[in-house]
């Protein structure tokens, strides 16, 4: 075999390595992000309170002193993000699971009582897809929370489920007609098992393992996609720091004070690789098509 | 040939019909009606081995679907012992269930990987209701060494079997709740010539012990031949030929039995199978011949069979549909299509 | 006959689609909105705008009436007035338009082909330096927001380097400067313009022949173009990569072998198209990432476009311009996709004629 | 008789979990010019790995070591690269499944006149020169991507259509391969190698996937295709198909040729217990006229292949030298050969 060194070591670091990679940024966000409660967190961390105004250093670039720079205010950055983070975890983990719930549900039963069920469900689902689903959630999201700032956040995320489940539900149902097509789920209706424990015995196993990688995946795609719905002032209100929102704000002081805008976008971009290495390596465990071809 | 014959039946199914939906036109646009089984009699009787021979698309495995009812018939019923299984509900219907069961063909996707051997085997169990697991273990240790299978082995995944193996753990699930009927959806078509001779024996053993009727999907005559008492010969979603073994493969009427029968290669070189003239393929259902559905190959074809089909009729001790043998009067009436 | 069913079948359903969001967008705003009238107004408005406003949509009524000539102004074409612009939504997204469908267009037609480029190169060596580079280049990028990527850009080639312009489609002191496409135009039997080409900067210039216009707009479009080619980067590369190696593993690759054909002619004739045809089934997802893409990169790069226009009232809750650019949006990506799907049928024999 | 196709001590490895696995394990063949020889075997024999070999089409994780040799040339130690002026005219081959044997988005016509094309390339550079390099770059529009319109398919596409007994092999040529049965698709395969007229055609399984009328048709044209002087490597895993076509038989186990002899001989008199066994599993009769014979056990792992004979621990003549001592093939009546130690 004539491959090069560097490209084999490329090829490791990518395999197994990334999984890995994935997993432990997952795990210190995480972990950051549960420590983020307590206030302590931030002077053994950060040094600063995210809230903490200090005029005597505001606009400072990045340092020592403040590893991500300061506002206007003097606020610390670095403080702010680690502020922002429990908010942009906890969103994608609440979306993406509800979608998944309800598109779990529909479209396993659906996909397995067949008849005018599916054919309701599936009409329905079909409709959300030919809706441009962004462009229609950031409407939704903009007329509710046009009257409460504090309510935006919900409605951000109720329309980012309106926009979510079809897809989990289309998947969920072509996994599950492959599935009653399979001669081991035919043997077992042969064998005169209940539709539903036919469901929970040889149908949510299967399943469970592909929504699982398209999970993971999807919940870097959302963390992105909320950030967009900060960006435009769609997500929680003011003062509680944001990173998508932290992003918008700094655009004013470009080019001057660029960390302002970039060290936020830099940690969100860190946060959705985490989710992405993840999932690829998920899919890798089950997905056997794409094994080892990434 | 074989004495423990009864002639009562087990199974039968009347007037059954198959009707399946396929999409047609630009990206599936429109729908197009097929009939893969079309107004089918048949009966297996108590104790024997029923084959149906077959073609790819001639409907058999439809049909063994059918009288599982693991497919819905679009017309017709079946029976086992008197009872008609299309209005069986609730308990009845279990009971059913633990009476008929099936193997299937591909030893691998017919077995879920992410289940034990014994949760595969015992599923017929608990589908029937059975809940002590104390009777359950022993039932499904002792389904396990009638196939030849080590029951120490129930703790282990599919996949660490071969394949000949795993169509033993496939039969162990077909018989561990000792049903009167199998349908055997052609168990040993994916499998190398010596495991094939394995199986066989094996399922001979096993139906001669138990009594029980077997109903065997097939495409190979010899085999076929091998483990049948009786035999139908299914072309284009209707039974064209029906008796016993010794008259309808020892000496086959219909033209089609005979021009199929002329092509299997046998251990006597010197008929050489390429020496069959017979032209085009089998037919698809979406596209079938008028009149008799074999008319447009067989070599013996006249004016009547291009403008009516043949019933299935009695003719030299079977039952044959082909003018050759009866004339007008028993034509069905003229096909719907 | 085929074709026309399906297409029928499609219009049907992409009505219904319209429909579907009207109601939803209806509900919203006429019914489950404590005060609609502030909804259409803006929350900046006076108590007198809100009065007037909600007279002009007939907010005073009950539901039906509403819903009635809610319906009707959509489909005669009068979508509002826009509180932050006061102007009709119909003549902003005019304006605008045009400029985002140039640019989303230039972006896609380049995505389209660098991923699949990248894709087949991936496929040629699995695993080796070129694929793993590909690789990890997708991985990464794909994960960047996309306000980070335009945000990077901007302060190397623009703020570091000053290589690209940093805001507008074009100079704004040629932009004032270029005539308007005109044509003649036998229908009408007269010279006119053409409203959607005279209103892409680069196209515009293109055809009047104004080159020092064609370049700067050239030149402000390319950084936005990398943007949108960068945003979500990688999903088709991977796809095209994926089914390159399976194609190259079927048995009628191995028949084209078998003929004696060399293996330039066994990929580029045999095994390429069949493992771009899944991409196919892609493209219309990415054209509307790409539409998506647009509200943010435009609002970066102070391009103005739709997606520049949709971010503003986005930020200002103008209502009456998102429903308009949303009803927009929805039937440029429908069309997208019917165009998508009957390109798909007639690329795949498969999908074309049933037997 | 010349030998049309050379095979010696041909081994094929596979790189699995980091090592190597001989799936082919010296293999000495030689087919003559329009030859039909059979390779019988079950899965996991080798056969089809020799066949790939053959064609040099093994994927990428697999080697071949030893000679193969086509007219007299070598072609395992060509480079990638110049192979396929060997395969086309030179050397051919016929899939099992005709289902994806065929590009599903090129018309048969296009696909067939690709053949004859390739043929004239071939005749061009005179065949089995290695040594003329100038390949003329013969740009046919019909082949453009994405212009896969219906030109009229070529005359010598709808004879060759003819010949494999198509009916209406003008409206066929100009149809998709999905748009055609399995049957027909085989004979579309039949009718390239009519085209190709190739010296030698690999035939791996090629009527497994058929029905038992089509397939009787197929082997039909298979003979007459070895009539115009084709010699076939007809590889199945039913040695009463191979008894029909070929002159010669090979039985292949784990990856050894066990017993090479005429098609009668080696089917009315078989001598390796492997054979015999073979031959004994094939159900006839009636039920409950003859129990069919059964080999116990299931073929070898090629990564755990039993010492001695391969063929020992299924074996019921098997002796202690059978556990240690390999087997090699010996002549016992002319041209019958046998790899066992009972002889």
């Amino acid at each position: 075999m004539s491959k090069s060194s560097s490209s084999v070591t490329l090829g490791i670091i990518f395999g197994n390595w990334a999984t890995l990679v994935g997993v432990g940024i997952l795990v210190v966000f995480l972990v950051l992000s549960a420590l983020a409660a307590w206030p302590v967190t931030y002077h053994l961390i950060a040094r600063y309170s995210p809230d903490a105004l200090n005029f005597g250093s505001s606009n400072a670039p990045p340092s020592l002193a403040h590893l991500f720079g300061t506002d206007a205010e003097g606020r610390d950055i670095f403080a702010r993000v680690i502020a922002a983070l429990p908010i942009d975890i906890v969103i994608p983990f609440e979306v993406v699971g509800a979608s998944v719930g309800i598109g779990f549900l529909l479209g396993t039963f659906a996909g397995y009582l067949g008849g005018w069920v599916e054919e309701l469900v599936l009409r329905v689902a079909d409709l959300f897809f030919a809706f441009p689903s962004v462009v229609l959630a950031l409407t939704i999201s903009a007329i509710l929370g046009a009257t409460d700032e504090g309510l935006r956040v919900v409605f951000t995320e109720l329309a980012l489920i309106v926009v979510g489940w079809p897809f989990y539900t289309r998947l969920a149902r072509a996994q599950v007609i492959s599935l009653k097509q399979m001669p081991f789920v035919r043997a077992a209706e042969a064998s005169g098992l209940g539709k539903l424990r036919i469901i929970r015995m040889h149908v949510i196993p299967h399943l469970a393992s592909v929504v699982a990688v398209y999970a993971t995946l999807d919940m870097g795609t959302t963390l992105l996609l909320y950030s967009v719905f900060a960006f435009f002032g769609l997500g929680v209100a003011p003062p509680t720091p944001e990173l998508g929102r932290m992003v918008y704000d700094g655009l004013t002081a470009l080019p001057g004070n660029w960390w302002w805008s970039f060290f936020p976008g830099l940690i969100l971009m860190i946060l959705a690789l985490g989710f992405s290495l993840a999932g690829e390596g998920l899919r890798d465990v089950f997905d056997p098509r794409l094994r080892g071809q990434r | 040939m074989s004495p423990a014959t009864s002639t009562e039946d087990l199974v039968s199914a009347e007037a059954l019909s198959v009707t399946y939906k396929v999409r047609t036109g630009f990206l599936g646009s429109t729908h197009r009606v097929i009939k893969p089984v079309d107004c089918v009699d048949l009966s297996v009787r108590k104790g024997e081995v029923m084959t149906v021979i077959g073609e790819s698309g001639s409907g058999k495995s439809t049909l063994g679907f059918a009288l599982l009812r693991l497919v819905k018939p679009s017309a017709g019923r079946v029976l086992f012992s008197g009872q008609d299984i299309g209005k069986a509900k609730g308990s009845d219907l279990r009971e059913l269930r633990r009476q008929m069961q099936i193997v299937f063909q591909d030893p691998y996707s017919s077995l879920d990987p992410r289940l034990h051997v014994k949760d595969i085997v015992s599923e017929p169990l608990i589908g029937s209701g059975m809940k002590d697991p104390g009777e359950i273990d022993d039932r499904t240790s002792r389904a396990m060494t009638m196939v030849g299978l080590d029951p120490s082995a129930k703790s282990k995944y599919v996949h660490e079997f071969s394949g000949g193996q795993r169509q033993r753990i496939g039969i162990a699930r077909a018989i561990v709740g000792d049903p009167q009927f199998v349908v055997l959806d052609e168990p040993t078509s994916n499998l190398d010539v010596s495991i094939q001779a394995q199986i066989l024996n094996l399922l001979m053993d096993l139906q001669s012990k138990s009594g029980a009727s077997y109903l065997f999907i097939s495409h190979n005559m010899a085999v076929s031949q091998y483990v049948s008492d009786r035999v139908a010969v299914m072309y284009a979603g209707e039974v064209v030929e029906r008796g016993t073994s010794e008259e309808v493969i020892g000496e086959p009427m219909h033209p089609y039995t005979q021009d199929l029968l002329s092509c299997v290669p046998t251990m006597d070189i010197s008929r050489k199978v390429t020496d069959v003239k017979i032209t085009g393929d089998p037919p698809s259902f979406a596209d079938l011949p008028r009149g008799c559905r074999y008319s447009n190959r067989c070599k013996r074809a006249f004016d009547l069979c291009k403008e009516k089909e043949p019933a299935l009729a009695a003719a030299g001790g079977r039952e044959v549909a082909c003018f050759l043998y009866h004339k007008e009067e028993r034509a069905v009436a003229p096909p719907e299509r | 006959m085929g074709l026309a069913t399906y297409v029928a079948r499609r219009a049907l359903f992409s009505f219904f689609v319209i429909i579907g969001e009207l109601l939803i967008i209806f509900y919203l705003t006429n019914i489950a909105a404590p005060d609609p009238a502030v909804i259409w107004a803006g929350p900046e408005s006076t108590k007198a705008q809100v009065a007037l406003v909600a007279q002009m949509y007939h907010l005073n009524s009950p539901w039906y009436v509403q819903f009635y000539y809610y319906m009707v102004n959509v489909f005669s074409g009068n979508w509002g007035i826009s509180p932050l612009y006061q102007q009709p939504v119909i003549s902003l997204i005019e304006e605008y338009l045009p400029v985002t469908l140039e640019l989303t267009i230039i972006a896609f037609v380049f995505k389209i082909g660098l991923e699949m480029t990248l894709g087949v190169v991936s496929a040629m060596r699995p695993n080796g330096a070129v694929d793993n580079l590909i690789k990890v280049t997708y991985t990464t990028v794909r994960s960047a927001p996309p306000f980070l990527v335009a945000l990077g850009l901007l302060l190397l080639f623009s703020y570091g380097t000053h290589t690209f312009p940093s805001s507008q489609p074009i100079d704004p002191i040629l932009g004032a400067t270029v005539p308007k496409f005109q044509f003649y135009n036998p229908i009408a039997g007269k010279v006119t313009g053409f409203w959607l080409v005279d209103n892409m900067p680069i196209l515009n210039a293109l055809l009047v022949g104004d080159w020092a216009a064609f370049s700067s707009a050239v030149s402000h479009a390319v950084l936005p173009v990398v943007t949108l080619i960068l945003f979500g980067f990688g999903g088709i590369v991977r796809l095209v990569k994926v089914s390159m190696l399976e194609v190259l593993d079927q048995d009628y690759v191995r028949t084209a072998r078998a003929k004696g054909l060399r293996e330039n002619v066994v990929i580029f004739r045999h095994a390429l198209r069949n493992s771009l045809l899944p991409a196919f089934t892609l493209i219309g997802l990415v054209f509307a990432g790409l539409v998506t893409g647009s509200l943010v990169v435009e609002t970066i790069y102070g391009y103005y476009g739709l997606g520049y226009y949709v971010a503003e009232s986005l930020l200002t809750f103008d209502t009456p311009s998102l429903i308009g650019t949303l009803i927009l949006i929805t039937v440029v990506i429908i069309l997208s996709n019917l165009v998508v799907d009957i390109g798909y049928g007639f690329l795949d024999p498969r999908t074309r004629v049933g037997y | 008789m010349t030998d049309a196709l050379r095979v010696s001590d041909l081994w094929v490895d596979y790189r699995t979990k980091g090592t190597w696995a001989s799936a082919v394990r010296g293999v000495d063949l030689t087919v003559g010019e329009g030859e039909v020889i059979g390779v019988v075997g079950e899965s996991g024999s080798g056969k089809s790995s020799l066949s790939l070999a053959i064609m040099k089409l093994l994927p990428a994780n697999a080697r071949a070591r030893g000679r193969v040799e086509i007219l007299g040339k070598d072609v395992v130690g060509l480079p990638a690269n110049e192979a396929h002026r060997y395969r086309g005219a030179g050397m051919t081959m016929i899939f099992q499944e005709p289902m994806t044997s065929l590009n599903p988005v090129m018309r048969v016509s296009n696909q067939l006149s690709e053949a004859v094309t390739s043929r004239g390339e071939h005749y061009k550079l005179g065949v089995f020169r290695a040594d003329s390099i100038a390949v003329p770059g013969g740009r046919d529009p019909r082949f453009a991507m994405g212009s896969e319109r219906s030109v009229p398919p070529s005359k010598e596409a709808v004879e060759a259509l003819r010949q494999v007994r198509i009916s209406d092999p003008e409206r066929t040529a100009s149809k998709y391969p999905h748009e055609l049965s399995g049957g027909e698709r085989q004979r579309v395969m039949i009718a390239m190698s009519f085209l190709l007229r190739p010296r030698v055609l690999v035939a791996d399984e090629p009527t497994t996937a058929l029905d038992v009328t089509t397939q009787a048709q197929v082997l039909s044209l298979l003979l007459g295709l070895s009539r115009e002087g084709t010699s076939i490597l007809f590889v199945s895993h039913d040695i009463l198909v191979v008894g029909q076509v070929a002159r010669r038989v090979a039985v292949m186990y784990a990856g050894e040729v066990v017993e090479l002899g005429p098609t009668e001989a080696v089917l009315k008199n078989p001598l390796h217990p492997y054979t015999k066994g073979l031959i004994g599993s094939i159900p006839s009769g009636f039920k409950g006229e003859r129990r069919i014979e059964q080999i116990p056990g299931s073929p070898p792992d090629i990564l755990r292949l039993p010492s001695g004979c391969r063929f020992n621990p299924r074996c019921k003549f098997a002796m202690e030298r059978c556990r240690s001592e390999e087997t090699s093939l010996k002549e016992m009546e002319k041209d019958h050969f046998v790899a066992c130690h009972l002889y």
